[in-house]
């Protein structure tokens, strides 16, 4: 569960980086939509571990794509081959998986490519048929790896800006018939992607599963800081970090999520 | 030479325990580190009935620092003698319940359900939660009020009691006194420090319940301030938190007065900390040809 | 767009001022920022007669913090407006000066003598100070005494006056009522928080007076809750500090409620962060198309 | 004043390292005696500046000697050539220069060598004759520094564990007659050092300067941090960084002195 694993390779990817990590017991167990927590910086002013989702395994090796954000995610891709990282994983429950021959749409916005990625390469290997939807800000925010992955699965991409593949969100992407013939569906993006795709699966009849990010200091269930609102009765709170990341997204109170 | 010491009448394997609110039920972490090493485990806080807890975002990381607002959140004391308890006690160390209430009835009645449990080592009685608007705080303002709750709580139960104090007081002795007055066994030091943080893109508190408490390295000055002050003021044992990371900051505490230390955020970076911060102590101990950490307790030449 | 400002009928150039005993004359970090681009300067605190201050080691750094116990070291009011004030004024900015004392009678004397004062835009009286025994923060503990002294002060003085508040009070709110009731134009918001650190080598205290004051970034969430705190009590413009150390840092003080802000141990590691600030604030008022920082304060969505 | 220089070489030696730092402009006008004072992580938990002696300036480029005693001297430690550095300086007063033709003696404790190697170098200039008394813990402290100081004053070593030079502490190495003849004396090292230091010389009827370490904030004299107890009348405390960090060992009150 614990490792001080090693860093393999960085690869600056536009605006993200790929950081390739030497950490056999937790590749071994990790599975997709599961995390880990990295402490980014021994001597700094940051008291918690960042969560990351698993974006590969091959072999004893992770692969984790960030985006730079704050100084956590900076330090981490500053990192050089042969730098030590002391990582927790995996942990979490990712996401649930699908029968072969299935046909599934994977919905990813900005790096909630990460956890998707990791889905696909694990649904190919069971014969489950892809279909990724991935929106992001700009063609240069991930360098070259939208144009990889189209081996993986049947991929159409989306920017903001039109600077590669429709222009929009990936939800116009989606439009009216993106859906069709699907018989599940795995998302992974900002709240305000995730809540109107909870609507349009919901309608449409296609079981959901969304893996949502919430600020986490454990990352174990332990402190209860990672809270999730949920439509139980009464209603109450999941933990993103235990309960989740994964979560059906019919148990999601989505009225109380921002 | 050993590491065992006696807090208030509560007999500690090693004198480093979980703090409240951070550690679960212990099974959260079974696998990163060794939970029956621990010098004990502080629960969560008990109320009366469930507790949804406030709404999210419920953390925020501040310089060398946590914010959280995760309030009292809790299934109740009921649920939490069947189910949170017995594994809690699985790990065959001290167990600990920090006991808090909306109300005075609240604190008591919770208190009369907490007499029936087995096994039970300690209470430590909330009485400084920054989290709650009810409750908790106000509390902890006045020693005269602080005084009327101990006082009432101490004749329902038996168990060793600790109070675990607000630093946010101008006169934290006077507080203290009120409270060793009124018959706790132990004092708990420190809470975490009313806090708050907004984000400028959007204009909204990072929090979702707007302000919530500081704890971590970042208050660790403010924490040893405060049982030094606690210290010099009454003749009760004192659990001391706020900071604690390395064996370095729990003798620090010990050399103030503390007879204990409990841990809290620094675990959620290094589940193994209590631990190390006991294989410190002893090495240290060790070293300065001490037998046990009471000959520490105090012992700062000021 | 504007940065100026008015704190308490102070007219400010900026919304970003050097805090008290953080910046000397002005002379000392001549060579290292523009000190005339400041929005004001805060003298140190001055009191009726020379005073010593502290014995040394006087400070101590803590995780994302910083411990001083410099206590009121100064050469009386008289040595203050004959050999300080001409250089602080020298400068073109606002001058305001920290007024300390260790009885009523000191406080209310060195107002006096302050009023023959000229070029003087302020008064901050200083009711906080944690390095001392005795005054200081006695006064700042009790609304009724704070208010007092306040009210006291008030009648001697005409000049705007501050007040700094020690932000170690269970109920801010009723302390700013207090002493707006009395008469303050301003409040002042936050000084050191009580604080200390030992030697586990030595065990001895880090710092010669024992107990100090803890500043700088790891205090700030304490800081911008107190000062959100005191904006909801009282209708009286806030000049806020506490680890403010870039524009953002001052953006959240202004949305909870600060007319302005003063910067202090931010200066020991960049003199120019002043500047730097209002150069942010800046931009920032001009992307977001607001024509000054009155309309960020208190916009926090809470 | 304030440089944004670059770090062009950093030598170990020993439990120590030798750091050369471009600074043209401090360079230029640093005398012996004065300090830098150094930003020592950027994403650190340290809201401080660390002061450091000036060891030696060649050219453009500044010398400073430290001693790895903390998280801030460790980051120190760690840099590589081409590495920026913020620093400020020169700041505080030197030492006062003596005359040609005279003979002094320069007692170093520990790191205390640093502003008396500079000091050396500029005396020896100026035809000073130096005595140059250096004690430290271990041979292995400060790896070939010793040796080379042969070059530049009449060099004579302590050790602590007599592993280099005489065993004992630089005291015992002036012994009855290591002040003999000399016409003043200058001094850096631990109040240990200096306390009987002040009391020998004043015996000798040598003025002694010494150069005192006290914890700095701003560096620069505004926040009266860095105090030290001086026999004034009343008795009060000046600045080590404005006032010193060297002051006439006269002036000092060694009674209050730690
Ligand atoms: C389960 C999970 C999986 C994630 N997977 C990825 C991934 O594969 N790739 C990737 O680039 N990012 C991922 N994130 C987001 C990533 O954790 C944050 O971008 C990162 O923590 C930012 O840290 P920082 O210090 O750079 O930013 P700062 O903004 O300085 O961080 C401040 C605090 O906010 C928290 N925080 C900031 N942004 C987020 C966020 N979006 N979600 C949760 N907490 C946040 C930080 O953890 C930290 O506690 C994931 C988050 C979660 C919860
Ligand atoms: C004028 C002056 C010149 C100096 N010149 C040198 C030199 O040439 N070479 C060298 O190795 N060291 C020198 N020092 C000491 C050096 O500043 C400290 O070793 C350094 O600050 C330690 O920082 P740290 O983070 O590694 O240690 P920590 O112990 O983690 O530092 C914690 C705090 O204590 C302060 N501190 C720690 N040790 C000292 C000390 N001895 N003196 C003053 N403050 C201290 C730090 O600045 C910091 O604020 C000098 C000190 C002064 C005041
Ligand atoms: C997420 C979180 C939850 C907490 N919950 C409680 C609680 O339920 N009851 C309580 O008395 N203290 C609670 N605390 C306070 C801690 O027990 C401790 O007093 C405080 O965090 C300071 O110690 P630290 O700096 O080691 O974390 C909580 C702290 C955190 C960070
Ligand atoms: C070295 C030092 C000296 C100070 N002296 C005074 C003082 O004389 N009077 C006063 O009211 N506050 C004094 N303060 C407090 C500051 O003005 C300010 O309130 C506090 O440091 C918090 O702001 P900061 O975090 O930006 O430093 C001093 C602070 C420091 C660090
Ligand atoms: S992060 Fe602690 S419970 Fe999820
Ligand atoms: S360090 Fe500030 S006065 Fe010397």
């Amino acid at each position: 569960m614990r490792l001080r694993a090693v860093v393999e390779e960085v690869r600056g990817c536009g605006d993200a980086a790929l950081l390739r990590v030497g950490a056999p017991e937790i590749a071994a167990s990790a599975a997709p939509g599961q995390f880990v927590h990295i402490i980014c910086g021994e001597d700094s002013p940051r008291v918690l571990r960042r969560p990351y989702s698993v974006f590969s395994v091959e072999g004893g090796t992770l692969g984790i794509l960030l985006k730079v954000t704050g100084a956590g995610s900076r330090w981490l891709a500053c990192r050089r081959p042969g730098d030590p990282l002391d990582i927790l994983g995996p942990l979490g429950r990712g996401y649930a998986s699908a029968a072969a021959g299935e046909e599934v749409a994977l919905v990813a916005g900005g790096t909630g490519i990460a956890p998707l990625h990791f889905l696909a390469v694990e649904l190919r290997r069971e014969g489950v048929g892809c279909r990724l939807f991935w929106g992001m800000e700009s063609a240069s925010d991930f360098g070259h790896l939208p144009h990889r992955l189209g081996d993986l699965a049947d991929t159409r991409l989306a920017t903001m800006d039109g600077t590669l593949g429709a222009a929009g969100t990936v939800l116009d992407l989606l439009g009216d018939s993106g859906l069709d013939g699907v018989a599940r569906a795995y998302a992974c993006g900002p709240s305000a992607m995730l809540k109107p795709l909870h609507r349009l699966c919901e309608e449409a009849g296609i079981p959901l599963q969304v893996s949502v990010e919430e600020r986490m200091a454990c990352g174990v269930g332990a402190c209860q800081g990672c809270a999730v609102p949920v439509v139980d009765d009464p209603p109450g709170y999941r933990m993103a970090c235990r309960d989740g990341p994964v979560f059906p997204s019919v148990e999601l109170d989505w009225e109380r999520i921002e | 030479m050993t590491l065992a010491t006696d807090l208030a009448g509560i007999r500690l394997p090693t004198p480093v325990l979980a703090a409240s609110g951070t550690f679960g039920r212990g099974t959260e972490y079974a696998g990163l580190t060794d939970v029956e090493g621990l010098g004990g485990i502080i629960s969560k806080a008990v109320t009366l009935r469930p507790c949804a807890g406030n709404p999210p975002p419920r953390l925020w990381e501040t310089p060398c620092g946590l914010l959280n607002s995760v309030g009292l959140q809790n299934r109740g004391v009921e649920a939490f003698l069947r189910e949170d308890l017995p594994e809690l006690l699985s790990w065959g160390v001290p167990v600990i319940v920090n006991l808090a209430g909306f109300s005075r009835e609240d604190y008591l009645e919770t208190a009369r359900v907490l007499r029936r449990a087995e096994g039970l080592s300690g209470i430590e009685l909330n009485i400084s939660c920054p989290n709650v608007k009810r409750g908790g705080l106000q509390f902890g303002a006045e020693p005269r009020v602080a005084a009327g709750l101990v006082a009432a709580v101490r004749e329902v139960i038996d168990l060793p009691l600790l109070v675990k104090l607000s630093p946010n007081v101008p006169a934290l002795g006077e507080m203290a006194a009120a409270v060793a007055e009124a018959g706790a066994d132990g004092l708990s030091l420190v809470n975490t420090f009313p806090a708050m943080a907004v984000d400028i893109r959007t204009w909204r508190p990072r929090l979702g319940a707007v302000t919530g408490g500081l704890s971590g390295p970042a208050l660790r000055p403010l924490a040893v301030r405060a049982v030094w002050e606690a210290y010099k003021a009454v003749d009760l044992p004192i659990l001391a938190c706020g900071g604690v990371s390395s064996w370095e900051d729990a003798v620090e505490m010990l050399l103030v007065g503390a007879r204990a230390v409990a841990v809290g955020t620094a675990l959620f970076r290094e589940p193994r900390t209590p631990l190390m911060i006991a294989q410190g102590l002893k090495e240290y101990l060790l070293s300065k040809g001490l037998a046990n950490v009471g000959q520490l307790v105090g012992k700062v030449l000021a």
